[in-house]
């Protein structure tokens, strides 16, 4: 049978990369982060690319590694802020932003990956993310047009996954891993754990393996924590 | 909980958390901001089953976890680790957003640099500073049924942040349906209506919050 | 605390109904149906219902009851065949129809439950779909708007939910159920179990607790099959 | 499997199925159509992982299942009861629909009532008779990769139903990649390329082909 598991991610990114080209990228913040197929992007050296993530990862780490070694091109985010690099390739006119709120995101590359090429919403109406885009109105509301994101590849980090591909996320390190699996040519999946097929329920996959085409076990993984936040254990 | 002193004037942080609470109802699915609007959590009344809603991707968030508890791949929308309840659920951000935008969530509790007077909010960008982004302002200002902004009454230079018209970048146009500052309360029945100034926060006097307010409100 | 759940259909529709709403309702074919509430919106006599499912049911089974007592003036469904009472009423004009392909269905009822009232598709482009609908050309390519299917009230089907209205469905029993729970103003649910907060896995809800209103327990069910198909046991 | 008899001119139905099974590749998420379609299930080479698709909401069609595993849960869009496999995965009805409307199944299979030269399809509906609906079928030729129809060469009246335009309403425009009939092969390479005839069946020549055709084709 066809395989999708590779040997490591330089392996499951062969073929691939080009420069120039789209990526959407998964995670929220440092959770649920593609690291080790961020890894092979920084080694594999293209550039001039644009990246479709909700955050631009922090110094050294996620995306910030693309940053440093200034290989994006092009970011296209909700939210950069924690990032130094990315503070100072942007003032300097070394780096294109294009804000896009946060569910729009979302909704943009999902909508990629069904197929849309736009839906309407009033999220941004009346704000500078509406400069440019076309408005209808519906029902006597205002709403403005957002346009899919269609990407050459996703990298998408899961939980567990079996050999066809399909795969789970573990608490809220699933955030825009799941949307943004199918909005790219190619998807790319790097997960904790193979497991046999009959292990997950089907029931409850998150991703189909319809929309996984490559993956690798990027195991064991540093798991980063931007802010650390704890409360004391009551006295017994 | 902080108990007002009789001396210094207004209200705190966690008073003013503890004012936009009350608006919570059972069974309210709600969204906070980072900042004073988080405290809110710490203020909702006992026997009321409120279920916080966290933009990436959780419904039912749970206290900050004990430190051998912590997890990282269970974090909020401002990348705090935190924990689950039992009737916590998961799910990817567009899902998440497809209830806020979709108008699934009843309220929003949020921070604000500018509020207009016609009910516009300016809450992410200062021209000239580097901005860090919307991230899910944009998003739950539009979709969620009401919003509560909860911010200081005026700057740090003392400029009034109520104002006529926002001089800010806006997050959204005239979706504010209520503002809880350190000084007073106002309201609005409906996003067609005026504010009208509700309530006074102790030692306040209606006549300074029309000083520090140049918005133009029923009084 | 609120308190969802129900102690039947009828209470849990009290208030709800009017002549002239829209209800979006469950199911496949008869896999996966709201049977105990369609069969109270039947007894409480509401008329002039617009209704959005992807089938009218079978003759005296799921919808088609509702057909039989003249209570739907419009369905809004992909497939409509193996009816002959609903072929009766449209042919003597007794009945609207809108059809509308199946995947642009789940789309409009996804669309509507997400805030998103229009989005674009190519299905249906060139076709009798299109016609009156607004074309845009993305990519170099012909699209057609579709409109999301805002109801009054949505009805599904579930397997087992907690209190708080975490749902989860079974097998291909989920189908229209998962994108129409968001659709209506108010989503009532009927499941087999009502089980205890904390029982089901928090990464595997179907349809969080936020879009679920009302609740009831709808069992015991006798599940109806249209097509028994099976095959025989290899001899031992 | 049906072994052509060398009597009787053309393809079987069984036969067609096996021939549209040739296009099938390793790894491929196939949809298949009622009728002849099913049948190409029968065919899927040793060895190749196929993976069945079916629009209400599952990846990894398993065989029907055995008279007591029957379960009303689990059709096919057909409405028959069918059976998992270990590598199936259950969906919503929208899902199911974002993964075909998205290009991400490789190849469906469907009958047809006609196909147009211009690769135009028509497969759901005849005026005067009643209507049923379409289902999934404009979703699925919308979106998939690669579309195959499989049909009766002619009408039962004898009608060429490969024509150069289609006459009844349409299903889809310029949508069809391959055309498999009981006399013939029909492929094209993209679709900005006419249909080329590329295969007979058994014991049909190609005049034959051209005399129930009324197409225009690359002989």
């Amino acid at each position: 049978m066809a395989k999708k598991l590779y040997s490591d991610a330089a392996a499951a990114l062969d073929g691939l990369l080009f420069d120039g080209m789209t990526i959407c990228a998964g995670g929220f913040g440092l959770c649920g982060i593609p690291d080790k197929l961020i890894d092979a992007v920084q080694a594999s050296g293209v550039k001039n690319l644009t990246v479709a993530s909700n955050n631009a990862g922090v110094q050294g780490v996620g995306l910030g590694k693309l940053l440093e070694t200034r290989q994006i091109k092009k970011m296209i985010s909700s939210y950069v802020g924690e990032n130094k690099e990315f503070e100072r390739q942007y003032l300097a006119g070394e780096l294109e932003l294009e804000f896009c709120p946060q569910g729009t995101l979302a909704e943009r590359c999902r909508a990629a990956g069904a197929g849309i090429p736009g839906f309407y919403t009033k999220t941004g109406v009346g704000t500078v993310i509406a400069e440019g885009k076309e408005v209808k109105i519906f029902n006597g509301e205002e709403y403005i047009l957002e346009e899919g994101i269609f990407a050459d590849i996703s990298i998408i980090k899961g939980w567990k996954a079996d050999e066809t591909g399909n795969l789970i996320f573990r608490k809220t390190a699933r955030n825009f891993n799941q949307p943004m699996a199918g909005a790219g040519k190619v998807c790319i999946a790097e997960v904790e754990e193979i497991v046999p097929a009959g292990s997950l329920d089907p029931d409850c996959i998150h991703v189909p393996g319809v929309y996984i085409n490559r993956m690798i076990v990027g195991a064991p993984y540093d798991k980063k924590i931007e802010f650390r936040t704890v409360r004391e254990r009551e006295a017994a | 909980m902080t108990v007002h002193d009789g001396l210094t004037k207004g209200w705190t942080r966690d008073q003013m958390a503890a004012r936009a609470a009350q608006e919570l109802e059972d069974g309210f699915y709600v969204n906070l901001g980072i900042g004073i609007p988080t405290l809110v959590a710490n203020h909702v009344p006992k026997g009321m089953q409120v279920t916080l809603q966290s933009e990436n991707g959780m419904l039912g968030i749970g206290p900050f976890p004990y430190d051998d508890e912590v997890d990282p791949d269970l974090i909020n929308a401002g990348k705090q680790t935190i924990s689950e309840l039992p009737h916590s659920a998961y799910f990817g951000s567009e899902e998440s957003f497809a209830m806020i935008r979709g108008g699934h969530i009843n309220l929003a509790v949020l921070g604000a640099m500018e509020i207009a007077e016609n009910g516009d909010i300016a809450n992410w960008m200062i021209p000239g500073k580097l901005i860090k982004g919307m991230g899910g302002a944009m998003d739950l200002v539009a979709g969620v049924k009401k919003i509560i902004v909860v911010m200081e009454h005026c700057s740090k230079n003392g400029d009034p942040k109520f104002i006529p018209a926002c001089t800010l970048p806006l997050t959204g146009k005239n979706v504010v349906d209520m503002i809880v500052t350190d000084l007073a309360v106002f309201q609005r029945p409906d996003r067609n209506s005026p504010f009208k100034l509700v309530e006074l926060a102790p030692g306040v006097t209606a006549e300074e919050v029309a000083e520090k307010t140049t918005a133009h409100y029923i009084a």
